[in-house]
């Protein structure tokens, strides 16, 4: 369900590149048209949360126009989205329908967070009631930072997510979520308890790991 | 063309049947209009262009929206016992009005002069039609048209009696 | 594709024609009449598959243009390869149908669609001889395929088991019930001034020049006119294009009907939407505007579908023009427009044409006197129930504490 | 093929078969607009009860942008909520700025320079154009139109943006007003960037009215569509442009006179009506004064400080007291009310949200209309989620 | 009548449709990657430590680890510790130093406060904005090494602010010096006198170890 | 406008047995307010509302405030006069006491109609328990329908006569009032890399050795 761990290496096994050369220049070249497809058709869901709503706005404007990646087409229905932009504060009051959303999105999909608030709860991960970063519950494949962050930000967040897919495998360890069967796109949506969300995160998402800072220049 | 009028009419008596005896009132609608394009396709077959897209116009395009229009202003849940005889004599009443429908049909059938070798349909203009409808047949449209009218009506006072006491403002 | 053309016309003109000929020519007589219309289905839906396209990319590149903005454009050159980004990514997404939906009515409604809306392509006469089939109703069958639409529609919104779907499938009935009838009425005048049902004859009767100026086109009449806009209105209405987009309404329906449709199936769609809003125009041009005909003598040297695509793509511009514009109407004001106003004016244009085919024998100052009472009728009837229909509304004036 | 929730935007999923069913041949269908709904203008929720398509019962749903601001308020320091007022309606943060600095300036009793008075006034009026509109794009979208009056205004709100972008260094969350006066001085030429656009402005507006104020449709969506009576909205303490399209001429510029408006010359404009058309008109009539009040203070503008040389922003610790004070924001009435206890953190930090108050009335106005009119009334009155639930 | 005022929004838009092909008032896209946006010298995003030279960043930061910025930050997104042993800053003079300062960039609001009340100008803010980044905790969280900008920088993002800071603190040297010279006298002054206590050892200034040059 | 002193004298004159109080506002905005009992204020309020002279139509804004419990030590002086003649003895004695809390909601009134304000209306609970109960008002002005709901879920006043009092931003099953003092943020901490004060404290609590992972590595160049 987690995302390949990024310690990975991304090189090939031996095994892997034999296997690719079996296959041949068909898959290649399929992968590659696949991949030029899907990264070229980014079509978010009509979706914001707060202050950074407003700059995805913007980024759809006539100024930076999201639309000279193929991206302008905002849909309002979870179902023909292929990208979640959570622009803005998740709190966990709407942590649950966020989940929702993005289990109703169709495969293959993918989720900017856009903003500190969504990265990280931001400014206001002080509040009781501000979930602390929407990794905890869904995967995110960029992040921006900013508060907001220009719309520019949100179009480099574009395509430096358009390289990501470029980059994607159809097949072998590598693939992305959806191409792998044994993964699902379900995530479980978490309930309102007495005092916080239940449970607070999603474990086989989010990890927390812990920095070890070293003294010294 | 024997092979193709078979399956046209397998069609449309199959959807029909499908119609009537189907639970899902939305379903029955959909069916119902299949079997009227079935009727459609039969016109056609028959070489009467115009009767055969004039069924469909009017009928899946019009009068199903007007039947699924009904289905779903319909107030009473269906599940509710249609209101009226029950058992044997509502059978009995249904078997009289097939029983008429037939009776009107047959007799219809046999007072036309049918060619005894079905020779090529005439081919009939549209102009004739109008001609027809206008001339020997007008009084005959006159009469369907009020009904129809009267009909409309009927259903209007229906609707409207559904909804007591509530100003119907909206169009 | 029938009538043989005569040697006589230009090359560029028989080349459909030749072309064909040259692919099927060698096969026997009744399998290459099988052959010929295979050919046409295939030719007819490659050239409005592209069309449909290259359609959604001018589109959103035409409203660009009007806010201020290039659209999209780094997708191949010019962005010119980004409908196919869009596609494959429609062919390679999941297809999600929800679990409460009525499964075989929610997959049959878009392939419904999609088949009927290409039906439509089949009588329209792309060119003086390049109509896929010639029937004596061809105009009947064209609005009895048409009309059928909304009823997949309905099936869409239906089957969804959504309420925002519901509530777009009940919208697209209503709308259906109220623009079909002004739809229909529009083009009587045109059958009654023609004679013909069929869509070959009425292009033919359109042919020719006044004073070798001005062409014999419908539109060029009184009740021609208000015909086209009669016309026009309710197909926009009829294809679910802004401003009466109601069943899809963005701002209220979340996606109307759609609202449950993923992937390829969503594509089908927006496809058969595509389709008949070209069908649509397609027959308007063949209506009002006289088909492949060409405006001016001088011009007839160009190709007759040249004529016809122009004309077509005029029209789609106007479509998607008034897209980048107009608000949206309310479901009643929708309903109110076509039974208060499109109807009422399509019946006077009814008259107004009889009163044009009665009198086409008066000439000199008589003509003048035809010109005028025609006018008349169509104007009158326009402004009357045009201010019944805004009663009430007006700018205001404000003051100020 | 996979299957997923039977009714995905519905806040309760899983709504059964039967109850659906039930509300095919029942009397009223229960729909939840939001928190994900493309014209609820966040995440905002209507539960609307429909009867066919006519609005029967209304009930509005809030908090799911709770961030905790009062909270956050009362653990920061005074200088340290400046940045989160600005991100209350994050459509106008100069304003928030100010009612914000205002009030603890008159809680601490400090004195404002004249030049940075002058400035603070600009940056009001200049993000009550860029407030208003946004708004007027916003509601042309909820009417339904494809994104081109947005697009227009939206343009027209990036060039107030880089104004101050270009004075503050962001371009939505400025933090730029101080107790005391203003953070940093106006660069070279930036009051001249600020008077082309004012004098550019009306001819923008008059396009803007051209598009879409003779329109018919768009008249035919919006009179008569959501009428608020003047006493409803005193009595709902509806505030702003809302309670002046409803007949009550109460702008706080006028009647409290606060910064330096009684300086200058002004008009407000009063609706007749109080539906929708009003409420549109109203601001754009706002506009054009705004223009008026923009021009004259860019004339007057003096040279001088920006900033109470007796201003401290670090360990700055207001004597024990309380005040409320407000500043008549573009969406209404934004108040401050603080409490000290002569800490470095306010005792209680409230705000004032104008938004939400204004949001009493809404059921009131939707009740009888459909459901597409609910959408546009609820344009109208203007609402940033981020002030509402704060 | 019925349609003039539809007829006139059309003409609007037709207008603007013409004008996006000739007229750069009705064209106003920057196409991102190409062409950027000229950022106002004001514009600010996410804060950079000042060092005096490029070369030697770790060794030359102005910061001394007061940690005022890290109580002010209303998010509270810096993070430092204070060096426990001194080392010379760009003028020589014993500082203490962090050895660890952080900004988690995903946390940062961009208010500017920190730059705001930091004495010794040593934290300002910088304009880069194109961060995104696949990875939440390697990609945002910025170390001192990724913080470090030489004072050059600073002088191309904010010229007019960066002199006026040069300026002020040239100035404030100068008094530093003076004072340093005053209190030197006065010390050998009293030193002419004879001493109560015996001299401290010279300082021994370590050397700064040596730093890969920061990217 | 009249003084909040006149607006008591008139309500004690108008309401003879009703409490109303002026609580005096030590800074500079001098902002008094009137203390009212909760058993009459719903009657006060009208009055306020309707009296032609007042005509308080317009409530602008309503909030609670929470005081918790505080220990106030109070330094009382005795002077014993010596009797010896000498100067008199003083002996401080410090009491310590303690001030039961209360929550306590404001009202800022303002007048639409004579453009006045504003009038600071204040009401207290008895204590800080759970349930406690003070009159709505918003059957007088409809303006306090979603901020008494507000303070309602905020602070846990129960507000009589409120027409639809729920919880307005925190979800129907949420259980504190977080804005009271003695709130307790629930424990989701988990990792936060910049870590300060009550924060830090947390985050020894949740890792009290440090977890092996190293992520961040050091120096970057």
């Amino acid at each position: 369900m987690s995302e390949p761990a990024p310690s990975s290496p991304p090189t090939l096994t031996d095994a892997e590149r034999a296997e690719l050369r079996r296959q041949g220049i068909l898959l290649t070249s399929m992968e590659e048209l696949y991949n030029w497809g899907r990264s070229h058709s980014v079509w978010p869901l009509q979706f914001g949360l707060a202050c950074c709503a407003i700059e995805m706005i913007a980024a759809s404007m006539a100024r930076f126009d999201i639309a000279r990646f193929g991206s302008e087409v905002f849909r309002p229905s979870p179902r023909q989205a292929d990208l979640l932009i959570v622009s803005g504060t998740v709190t966990k009051k709407m942590t649950p329908q966020v989940v929702r959303l993005w289990n109703q999105m169709p495969e293959p999909k993918y989720c900017i967070a856009m903003g500190a608030c969504a990265i990280s709860g931001g400014p206001f991960k002080q509040g009781y009631n501000v979930l602390k970063g929407i990794d905890r519950f869904i995967p995110v494949d960029i992040y921006i930072p900013g508060c907001p962050p220009r719309p520019e930000a949100l179009l480099h967040g574009l395509m430096q997510l358009q390289e990501k897919i470029r980059g994607q495998k159809i097949s072998g360890p590598g693939a992305p979520r959806h191409l792998q069967a044994d993964t699902t796109c379900e995530y479980p949506v978490p309930d309102f308890g007495e005092h916080d969300l239940v449970p607070p995160q999603n474990p086989a998402v989010w990890q927390p790991p812990v920095i070890v800072r070293k003294e010294g220049a | 063309m024997n092979a193709v009028l078979i399956l046209i009419a397998l069609v449309t008596v199959g959807t029909a049947i499908a119609a009537m005896a189907g639970r899902n009132l939305l379903h029955s609608v959909l069916l119902l209009a299949l079997a009227w394009t079935g009727v459609a396709a039969f016109y056609l077959w028959a070489g009467a262009e115009f009767a055969a897209f004039a069924q469909v116009l009017v009928y899946v395009g019009a009068i199903s929206m007007v039947v699924l229009f009904a289905v779903l202003l319909t107030r009473r849940s269906r599940d509710e016992a249609a209101p009226g005889p029950a058992g044997q004599s509502r059978a009995l009443s249904a078997v009289m009005a097939a029983a008429a429908v037939a009776g009107v049909l047959v007799g219809a059938i046999l007072r036309s002069p049918l060619a005894a070798s079905p020779g090529p349909a005439p081919a009939v203009t549209v102009r004739q039609l109008g001609a027809e409808l206008m001339g020997p047949y007008a009084a005959a449209l006159l009469a369907v048209g009020v009904l129809l009218t009267v009909a409309l009506i009927g259903a209007v006072v229906l609707a409207a009696g559904d909804r007591t006491g509530q100003p119907e403002d909206n169009p | 594709m029938s009538a043989a053309a005569t040697t006589s016309e230009s090359f560029l003109e028989r080349a459909p024609l030749l072309l064909r000929d040259a692919v099927t020519g060698f096969l026997p007589e009744p399998a290459r009449w099988l052959a010929n219309s295979l050919l046409s289905i295939v030719a007819v839906l490659a050239v409005f598959g592209l069309l449909f396209a290259f359609l959604t990319l001018a589109e959103r590149k035409i409203l660009g243009r009007v806010q201020n903005r290039p659209g999209p454009n780094r997708t191949g050159w010019f962005g010119l390869l980004q409908p196919f980004a869009d596609g494959i990514k429609m062919l390679t997404k999941e297809d999600i149908v929800p679990r409460a939906a009525d499964q075989l009515l929610h997959f049959l409604a878009p392939v419904t669609l999609l088949a009927l809306s290409i039906l439509t392509f089949a009588v329209i006469p792309y060119g003086r001889h390049l109509v896929p089939v010639e029937l004596d109703s061809a105009v009947l069958y064209f609005f009895a395929a048409g009309a059928a639409t909304e009823l997949a529609i309905f099936m869409a919104g239906w089957a969804s088991h959504n309420k925002y779907a519901l509530l777009a499938a009940m919208r697209a009935l209503a709308q259906l019930i109220s623009y079909e009838l002004p739809l229909l009425l529009s083009f009587v005048p045109v059958v009654l001034a023609t004679g013909t049902l069929s869509t070959t004859g009425i292009v033919a009767a359109q042919g020719g020049w006044k004073w070798h100026l001005i062409p014999h086109w419908i539109v060029f009449t009184p009740w021609g006119a208000a015909g086209f806009a009669i016309f026009m209105v309710s197909a926009l209405a009829e294809s679910n294009r802004s401003p009466f987009d109601l069943p899809e309404a963005e701002s209220e329906l979340i996606a109307g009907h759609l609202t449950e449709y993923s992937g390829f199936k969503y594509a089908l769609f927006f496809m058969a939407e595509y389709f008949g809003m070209c069908a649509l125009s397609g027959m308007a041009v063949t209506l009002f505007l006289g088909g492949w005909q060409a405006p001016l003598p001088v011009l007839e040297f160009i190709p007759s579908y040249v004529w016809f695509a122009g004309k077509l793509l005029t029209l789609l511009l106007g479509f998607i023009w008034i897209r980048a514009t107009l608000p949206r109407l309310r479901i009643d004001q929708l309903t109110r427009l076509a039974w208060k106003f499109l109807v009422p004016l399509a019946l006077v244009n009814l008259g107004t044409a009889a009163f044009w085919s009665l009198t086409s024998a008066w000439s000199g100052p008589l003509q003048l006197l035809r010109w005028a009472v025609a006018l008349v009728l169509v104007a009158g009837p326009f402004l009357l129930l045009g201010r019944g229909l805004t009663a009430g509304l007006g700018p205001r004036t404000y003051r100020y504490a | 093929m996979s299957f997923s929730d039977p009714s995905p935007l519905s806040a309760a999923p899983g709504a059964s078969v039967r109850a659906v069913h039930d509300e095919f041949h029942g009397d009223l269908l229960e729909v939840s607009m939001g928190p994900h709904h493309p014209s609820t203008h966040g995440v905002f929720r209507m539960m609307v009860t429909l009867d066919g398509e006519t609005v029967v019962k209304l009930k509005p749903v809030f908090g799911y942008l709770h961030r905790n601001h009062e909270k956050i308020g009362e653990n920061t320091s005074y200088l340290g909520s400046m940045p989160y007022t600005d991100r209350l309606d994050y459509l106008c943060s100069m304003t928030n700025n100010w009612a914000y600095a205002l009030a603890v300036e008159k809680l601490a009793g400090q004195a404002v320079p004249e030049r940075a008075e002058y400035l603070r006034v600009i940056l009001a009026e200049l993000t009550r154009l860029l407030n208003h509109t946004c708004l007027a794009g916003f509601l042309l979208q909820d009417c339904g139109a494809s994104g081109t009056p947005l697009m227009y205004a939206f343009r027209e709100r990036e060039k107030i943006l880089d104004l101050f972008e270009s004075l503050s260094g962001s371009r939505m969350m400025c933090n730029y007003q101080r107790f005391g006066g203003c953070r940093v001085d106006a660069p070279a030429g930036w009051l001249d960037a600020a008077r082309a656009l004012t004098d550019g402005y009306g001819s923008f507006l008059d396009e803007y009215e051209a598009l879409l104020t003779g329109n018919e449709i768009l008249m035919a969506r919006t009179q008569g569509i959501g009428c608020l009576s003047a006493k409803l909205a005193v009595s709902a303490g509806v505030t702003g442009p809302l309670l002046r399209a409803a007949g009550v001429a109460y702008d706080l510029r006028k009647v409290d006179g606060y910064g330096f408006y009684p300086r200058f010359d002004f008009r407000v404009p009063l609706g007749a009506h109080g539906d929708t058309y009003d409420r549109y008109m109203v601001r754009v009539l706002e506009m054009r004064e705004s223009i008026r009040i923009l021009q004259q203070a860019l004339r007057d503008i003096p040279a001088g400080p920006i900033m109470d040389p007796k201003a401290k922003l670090r360990g700055f610790r207001p004597k024990p007291g309380e005040v409320y004070s407000r500043i008549e924001g573009p969406k209404g009435e934004i108040g401050f009310h603080l409490i000290s206890e002569g800490g470095p953190n306010p005792y209680r930090y409230r705000v004032r949200p104008p938004s939400l108050i204004n949001l009493t009335i809404l059921e009131d106005l939707c009740l009888g209309h459909s459901i597409a009119d609910a959408v546009v009334i609820l344009g109208s009155i203007d609402i940033v989620l981020g002030e509402v639930d704060r | 009548m019925l349609g003039s005022g539809l007829l006139q929004g059309l003409a609007v838009t037709a207008k603007n449709f013409v004008g996006s092909f000739h007229d750069p008032k009705r064209f106003v896209t920057t196409q991102y990657p190409e062409e950027k946006t000229r950022l106002p010298e004001a514009y600010r995003n996410f804060p950079f430590l000042v060092s005096e030279n490029a070369e030697d960043p770790m060794g030359t930061l102005r910061c001394v680890a007061c940690q005022i910025c890290e109580k002010e930050c209303p998010p509270q997104c810096i993070y430092i510790e204070k060096s426990k042993d001194k080392k010379p800053d760009a003028s020589g003079k014993q500082q203490i130093y962090p050895a660890v300062f952080d900004i988690d960039t995903a946390v940062c609001m961009s208010c500017q406060i920190c730059v705001e009340v930091c004495p010794f100008d040593a934290i300002k803010m910088d304009q880069v904005f194109e961060l995104a980044a696949t990875d939440r905790f390697t990609g945002l969280m910025l170390d001192r090494h990724a913080l470090a900008k030489p004072n050059s920088y600073f002088h191309q993002l904010h010229p007019t602010e960066a002199a006026e800071v040069d300026d002020r603190l040239a100035t404030e040297r100068k008094a530093a010096e003076e004072k340093a010279r005053a209190a030197a006298a006065a010390k050998a002054a009293a030193a002419a006198k004879p001493p109560a206590v015996p001299p401290p050892p010279p300082a021994v200034v370590p050397l700064p170890p040596p730093v890969p040059p920061a990217a | 406008m009249e003084t909040p002193d006149q607006i008591r004298d008139r309500l004690l004159s108008r309401f003879p047995g009703a409490a109303v109080s002026l609580i005096s506002n030590p800074g500079p905005a001098a902002q008094h307010s009137l203390l009212l009992d909760a058993a009459d204020a719903r009657a006060i309020a009208t009055f306020l509302r309707d009296d032609p002279g007042l005509q308080l139509d317009f409530c602008s804004n309503v909030t609670g405030v929470d005081w918790p419990d505080r220990e106030i030590v109070e330094t009382t002086r005795t002077s014993t006069p010596d009797p010896a003649g000498g100067p008199a003895k003083v002996v401080e004695q410090k009491t310590k006491r303690l001030q039961p809390g209360c929550l306590e909601v404001v009202y800022h009134l303002y007048s639409v109609a004579l453009l006045h304000g504003p009038v600071v209306l204040r009401l207290r609970t008895g204590n800080r328990s759970d349930q406690v109960s003070l009159p709505s008002l918003t059957p007088v002005w409809r303006a306090c329908e979603f901020q008494e709901r507000e303070v309602f879920d905020l602070f846990g006043v129960v507000f009589e006569g409120h027409p639809d009092l729920r919880r307005i931003l925190m979800w129907d099953g949420f259980k504190d009032h977080p804005m009271r003092k003695d709130y307790v943020e629930p424990d989701d901490y988990e990792w936060e890399p910049t870590p300060h004060g009550d924060v830090l404290a947390k985050a020894k609590r949740h890792y009290p050795t440090p977890a092996p992972a190293v992520v961040k590595e050091e120096p970057k160049p």
